[in-house]
């Protein structure tokens, strides 16, 4: 039986077909790259034992554009995205599943680094990927590749995190830099049009979420701040938790180059999205702590408190500028579209 | 970053600001005019009105390109959109902007029309050359700043025979609409929208140069001040407009020194009057018929005109009743005397253009300062 | 109005073109409104074309002045 | 504040930025139709308690074109699908969640329709979709939606599914009639240009699947023929088990019309999908009891045995002809495509 | 299904198979070609070999349009697929097959060509129609069944005026080849591949009718007998073969004579004979060149004829050496005989257009019957 | 060779056209190439155009000879 080359054959509808050719791109790839006992290829679900608790389930669809960007892939991120998300719920991630929505005609190579990427990620992150999907989508009806990851965890015995729970004097922290991941993506994208040195963020926050919760185990709560960036985290915490959140420009730990990228394109760092970074909602008394473990954590040496909650009845976001005023920062309208004027 | 953290620092933001509470005369107020967007968009992305004395109100102008495009000429843009083998691209912001019954570019889009974003005229070329079998349509607004970009692309398109480029052109001046505003019935007769100074457009002065502002000092007695977009330039050039006030000069000063010369930049110019020519009349957006207020193609560059080479009957266009962008245009109200501000009209759901650009009044307003518009607006209800 | 910044040329290209740099961040602009352009100095970019340029000795007088109004502040207080 | 109406209005690029307009579409479509106590909206993650033992995965991509076809859609079947995955594991599948993935200009009247239908379905299979996710890209880079869920249940006590259990001597199960999901859905393609009133068997099947190991305790294994259809499901297990499979075409339930588009397409309905069915592996003494307890269930009145587990060291299918030959039936090659020659 | 299931009833056929055991003579081989793959796909799917005495060999022909196309003639299809602006359509089987370089038409629109999948020329016409700014060519294959669809799309595309429609014809005609098989080397020469009598088309006759073939009857002495597809009518004929060689007699017998009578379709042979017109010669796989074996396009046709529209140049074709299609078709070989029959070369990795439609020889062998490939193997070695 | 089936006319279309059935999946194909049709009438459907008509009389002439093979055989066993 002859294979299709992993080197120079490109994906054909046939591969998604449930015939020999599906049977060999799953044996073949997935299985080899991902392989544990739980994923043999063979059945249409894993059966993981698993022990009496609570579990945190989360699920993302990954499309982003190009797939390989500086500091990552979409394969690097559809894991390290949905490990976040499960982290996020104050869990220990143990498993992921992934689905791939694949358009005809993307070169197998391309598959294959970003598998290779997934198992990478997955290993780095502790977690094993248990099962998965494949389907081919015609030519014109896909972008490359789309994955949706879901994963799992337990959540940790006495920790309850929610959107919900931030409190009037709460501390606001980051664990890093903002935007680096939207500007290394914008950069690799054509139409953009300019360069920098920036890389994704891209990494798996369970380590950094847990040693979190070790320091401060009164955490309200922790988000990554993705897609719509910081503002859009601290947005739907205030209308969550019915607070304000005060936010200082000065705090926020900016690189220079996402700066210069933004100021280019007259977009707004806030509003960038980040693959590696959590705001964590803390207590006052606990705040120090959680900074301290966070910058004692490889992911987390830029840590910084930015901001702090307060009562609101009107859910705002504000931020005290450089500059010395105050300006709110609201929801993103739209997409944020570069700006000429 | 060289020349933009320079002109943001706080500390010399706190000392322009004690500068200016020491020289405002309290027993009057200082009503001063940003014909910019730019200007608007810092004045609220850096607080600085924060750190103006009270006395001292700004009044947002009509200086954001995509604010002042009538709703006719954007209709024309969709309608050109939706037509089989047209790709219509333009700048980002002017995607969202609405037309005629809640229609804009990105929803056409998202029904269908070929509609893509470019951030450079270049872009727009390539597009064209990238497609032969589609007819691309660069969506030219703007004022002097980003009209020689639209004149170097025709001139390329020109020299490559490009058979499937055109532009559909609305680019505007600055002076015609200066010179509008201070004619307009309300300046003229009206106390509550009295002007007493101007801030001065930045970019467009890089090209034009200072030298066409004389005329309004001279001719309506207004102080003007060509300021730079940063903050502290902002700051600078409105304490040098209070002390033109407190001192009744009415002169054109440059802020913006590091950018702007009295002449500007000539072959920016003349790259422009080689490819335009002036129309009689344009309208704008809150203003009316402008006369001598546009730029066309010159008969020169008919083959790579949208308005010649399509057939473009601009509708009757579907203005909201209730919204007050024509009146905010011209300084004569601001965006929280409107009905719909923040209610039915917010960025995600604009209901005027003012609502859409970063640099207009309402979106500044609601994206940087709606907690401020409360109060805001009972002062202007005083 | 209209969104620009003024960025260090840090290489000069054929075709009326050339790279400029702000913060770290780099692009491709077209130079052809300015005529010729050296490393170093500072372009004022709009739209993928520079506008302008920045000159450095006016932007240092108006810092100047600016600090002069800080110091003299200063001793006020 | 105004919304998209979802009457008339169509998925934009903003639906899916992470700003208000994807809270809204959140709020007011997903949260509103899926609402649970665990699906707020406003957590990137649901917690819900889980009893110690075995739990089931299992996640899917759903590509269905046309988005809506006689006898279901895209979000019954993304509903359906999972559950049905996780039930032939041997588990009650209890939760899902789901991945959007929409293409700008989904008319959100549609997008509407396929939720209020996975809603419906969900509610029908007895689980709860606990998150999920939404994703738009840009028109011509996807086909309406792609929807990926991904389902878990609790694995019965004492039951162990394997592809890999089937034993020569084993009787063959198929729970009713083969094809009618891929004929209803092909029947309403652009291009494939014949008309039945053939509907799609899409459902649930985890209660029928509880019905066979209550009255099968020892069945080998469950599987539901899906993409490749009966042919594909046979051939994994005899290539998993190590066995050879022969079965009889004059056993096998197929409606008159799908054998008659069948014939006009010159397709085998052996190959063609189904959505609702499975097919049991189950020892010979335990063969008539499944048989009986799938009979007595709603969706399975017309099951039947259909073959038998044999020796064979090349894993071949095989089929006794109606007409009174053999022959093989071997997986699917590529895509079936109509035959004209 | 009516005229379905009838002919497809077992116990007719364990009837027609102890009738063929009685009259068989145990002394000799029965070598029956069947010159359409429609009949191999019947034997093979309902098992109809099962049912033959041992001493009935079933010998396969080249009577399958995707098989004997030359990879020469699909080559120039991927090309023109592959060009910028074109549309081609085909029927499903044909996108599968493997031209030079493992290339095919269903790789090339992985790799982004624009190729559909068409179940009639009315949707040729239709992607045409719907398409104005695309060239859509008909990528026409097949025997006299498929010519006279492909005669009605050209009709119609001609009276419609279609400027952007054309067909690639490559339609053949089955006397050609049949003629050419009874001629060839093996036949005449060699006793190994000697045939006893012929299963004629069933609906090639449908068309063309029975008399064609009394021809080759008389001129060849051998017994040719049409047959329907159906398994039932497989075996009759069969039988009918059977007892035309026990007897002596070459006649031409009809078996199908439900749907075919002596003079065929004269509507579409009239429609076929007013568009087409013989080619002096054209290439088969496995026959090479045949004289007056296929059409092309009349004159008055010449604006559709993608041949003379678009620079098609037959490339080198590279036929992997080691595939005994050639020899297949032309009945000199069986599918086992070729060292890569189930090995490198399978249906989803095909090496040979064999391989690919389910009338190909070594398809039906490996779908339907690889296990008895095996010792068939071993029988064609004894 | 080529791929065809018997069906069923069950609407005479206007168009050369006609509604077929095959075991309830019914398609509309050409009737251009065999002329006018009438319902019930079966006709060789093949790439969405009937080829030719079948003669029921030669179908059951064709079907009576095989059950008298098969009659003559189950006489004998
Ligand atoms: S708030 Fe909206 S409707 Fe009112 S003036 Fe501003 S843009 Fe117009
Ligand atoms: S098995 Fe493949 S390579 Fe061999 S003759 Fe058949 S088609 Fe050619
Ligand atoms: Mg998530
Ligand atoms: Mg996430
Ligand atoms: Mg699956
Ligand atoms: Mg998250
Ligand atoms: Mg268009
Ligand atoms: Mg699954
Ligand atoms: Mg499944
Ligand atoms: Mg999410
Ligand atoms: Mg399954
Ligand atoms: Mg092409």
């Amino acid at each position: 039986m002859k294979h299709a080359s992993f080197e120079n054959g490109v994906v054909e509808m046939s591969h998604g077909a449930g015939g020999r050719d599906m049977a060999d791109l799953i044996q073949r790839l997935f299985v080899a790259a991902f392989g544990n006992d739980l994923l043999t290829g063979e059945e249409d679900q894993a059966i993981l034992s698993f022990p009496a608790g609570r579990m945190a389930v989360s699920t993302d669809g990954f499309v982003v554009s190009p797939l390989f960007f500086p500091g990552g892939d979409i394969g690097s991120l559809a894991v390290n995205g949905t490990v976040n998300d499960v982290a996020m719920g104050g869990a220990d991630p143990v498993a992921l599943t992934c689905s791939f929505i694949i358009e005809e005609g993307l070169p197998l190579a391309d598959l294959s680094r970003i598998v290779a990427s997934m198992a990478g990620a997955a290993r780095a992150a502790g977690v094993r990927i248990v099962t998965g999907d494949t389907k081919v989508v015609e030519r014109g009806k896909g972008d490359g590749v789309f994955i949706t990851t879901t994963g799992f965890g337990q959540v940790r015995e006495g920790v309850s995190l929610s959107a919900r729970n931030a409190q009037p004097g709460d501390k606001v922290l980051v664990s890093g830099t903002l935007g680096d991941h939207g500007v290394a993506v914008m950069g690799s994208r054509e139409g953009f049009d300019f360069q920098t040195d920036i890389v994704s963020d891209c990494a798996a926050l369970n380590g950094l979420a847990a040693a979190v919760l070790d320091a401060a185990p009164s955490t309200r709560l922790m988000r990554d701040p993705t897609r719509g960036g910081l503002a859009a985290v601290l947005n739907e915490i205030a209308e969550a938790s019915g607070v304000g959140i005060s936010i200082a420009e000065e705090a926020l730990p900016i690189r220079p180059a996402v700066a210069g990228a933004c100021e280019i394109l007259g977009l707004d760092p806030l509003y960038v999205a980040n693959e590696g970074k959590l705001v964590a909602i803390v207590p006052a008394a606990e705040a120090e702590a959680a900074l301290s473990a966070m910058r004692a954590h490889p992911l987390g040496i830029d840590a910084a408190i930015v901001g702090e909650v307060g009562e609101d009845p009107d859910h705002f976001v504000e931020m005290e500028t450089a500059f010395g005023g105050r300006r709110m920062v609201d929801w993103i309208a739209g997409e944020q579209l570069p700006r000429i004027c | 970053m060289k020349y933009v953290d320079d002109f943001r620092a706080p500390r010399m933001a706190r000392a322009l600001a004690a500068r200016m509470r020491d020289e405002v005369n309290p027993d009057r107020d200082y009503r001063l005019m940003e014909f910019c967007g730019g200007h608007t968009h810092a004045i609220f992305r850096y607080g600085v009105k924060d750190l103006l004395p009270s006395n001292v109100r700004m009044i947002h102008g009509p200086g954001c390109p995509v604010c002042v495009l009538p709703i006719t000429r954007l209709d024309m843009a969709i309608a050109l959109a939706r037509r089989e083998g047209v790709t219509l691209c333009t700048y980002g912001d002017m995607l969202r902007v609405p037309g005629s019954r809640k229609q804009s570019l990105l929803k056409a889009r998202a029904e269908g029309a070929d509609v893509r974003m470019v951030g450079s005229t270049m872009d727009a070329i390539k597009l064209a050359e990238d497609n032969p079998d589609r007819q691309v349509v660069f969506f030219a607004i703007g004022f002097e700043t980003t009209t020689p970009p639209t004149a170097v692309a025709l001139k390329v398109a020109e020299a490559k025979g490009l058979r499937n480029f055109t532009v559909f052109c609305n680019h505007v001046l600055t002076p015609a609409a200066i010179t509008n505003i201070l004619e307009a019935p309300e300046i003229r007769d009206m106390d509550a929208v009295e002007i007493d100074g101007f801030l001065g457009p930045a970019h467009v002065s890089v090209v034009i140069g200072s030298q066409p502002y004389d005329y309004f000092a001279e001719e309506f007695r207004k102080p003007v001040v060509i300021a730079g977009f940063e903050p502290l330039d902002v700051m600078q050039s409105i304490l040098m407009l209070i002390r033109q006030i407190n001192e009744g000069r009415a002169e054109v000063e440059n802020q913006y020194t590091r950018a702007v010369t009295p002449a500007g930049n000539a072959a920016a110019k003349a790259m422009v009057a080689e490819v335009f020519e002036l129309r009689r009349s344009f309208e704008w957006r809150g203003l009316g018929h402008v006369p001598y207020s546009a730029f066309r193609l010159r008969d020169r560059f008919a083959d790579f005109d949208a308005e010649r080479r399509f057939d473009m009957q601009p509708g009757r266009a579907m203005e909201n009743k209730a919204c007050d962008c024509p009146k905010i245009l011209r300084g004569a109200a601001i965006p929280t005397d409107c009905k719909l501000f923040g209610k039915q009209c917010t960025p995600q759901t604009p209901l005027g253009s003012c609502m859409v650009s970063d640099e207009g009044a309402c979106a500044a307003y609601f994206k940087y300062g709606r907690r401020r518009a409360a109060p805001a607006r009972m002062e202007a209800a005083e | 109005m209209c969104h620009a910044v003024p960025a260090r040329v840090t290489r000069v290209l054929d075709g009326d073109l050339a790279e400029i740099d702000l913060g770290g961040a780099r692009k491709t602009v077209s130079t052809v409104l300015v005529g010729p352009v050296i490393e170093g100095e500072f372009l004022l970019v709009h739209v993928g074309y520079a506008l302008g340029r920045i000159d450095p000795d006016e932007a240092e007088a108006t810092l100047a002045a600016l600090a002069e109004l800080d110091a003299l502040e200063e001793a006020r207080s």
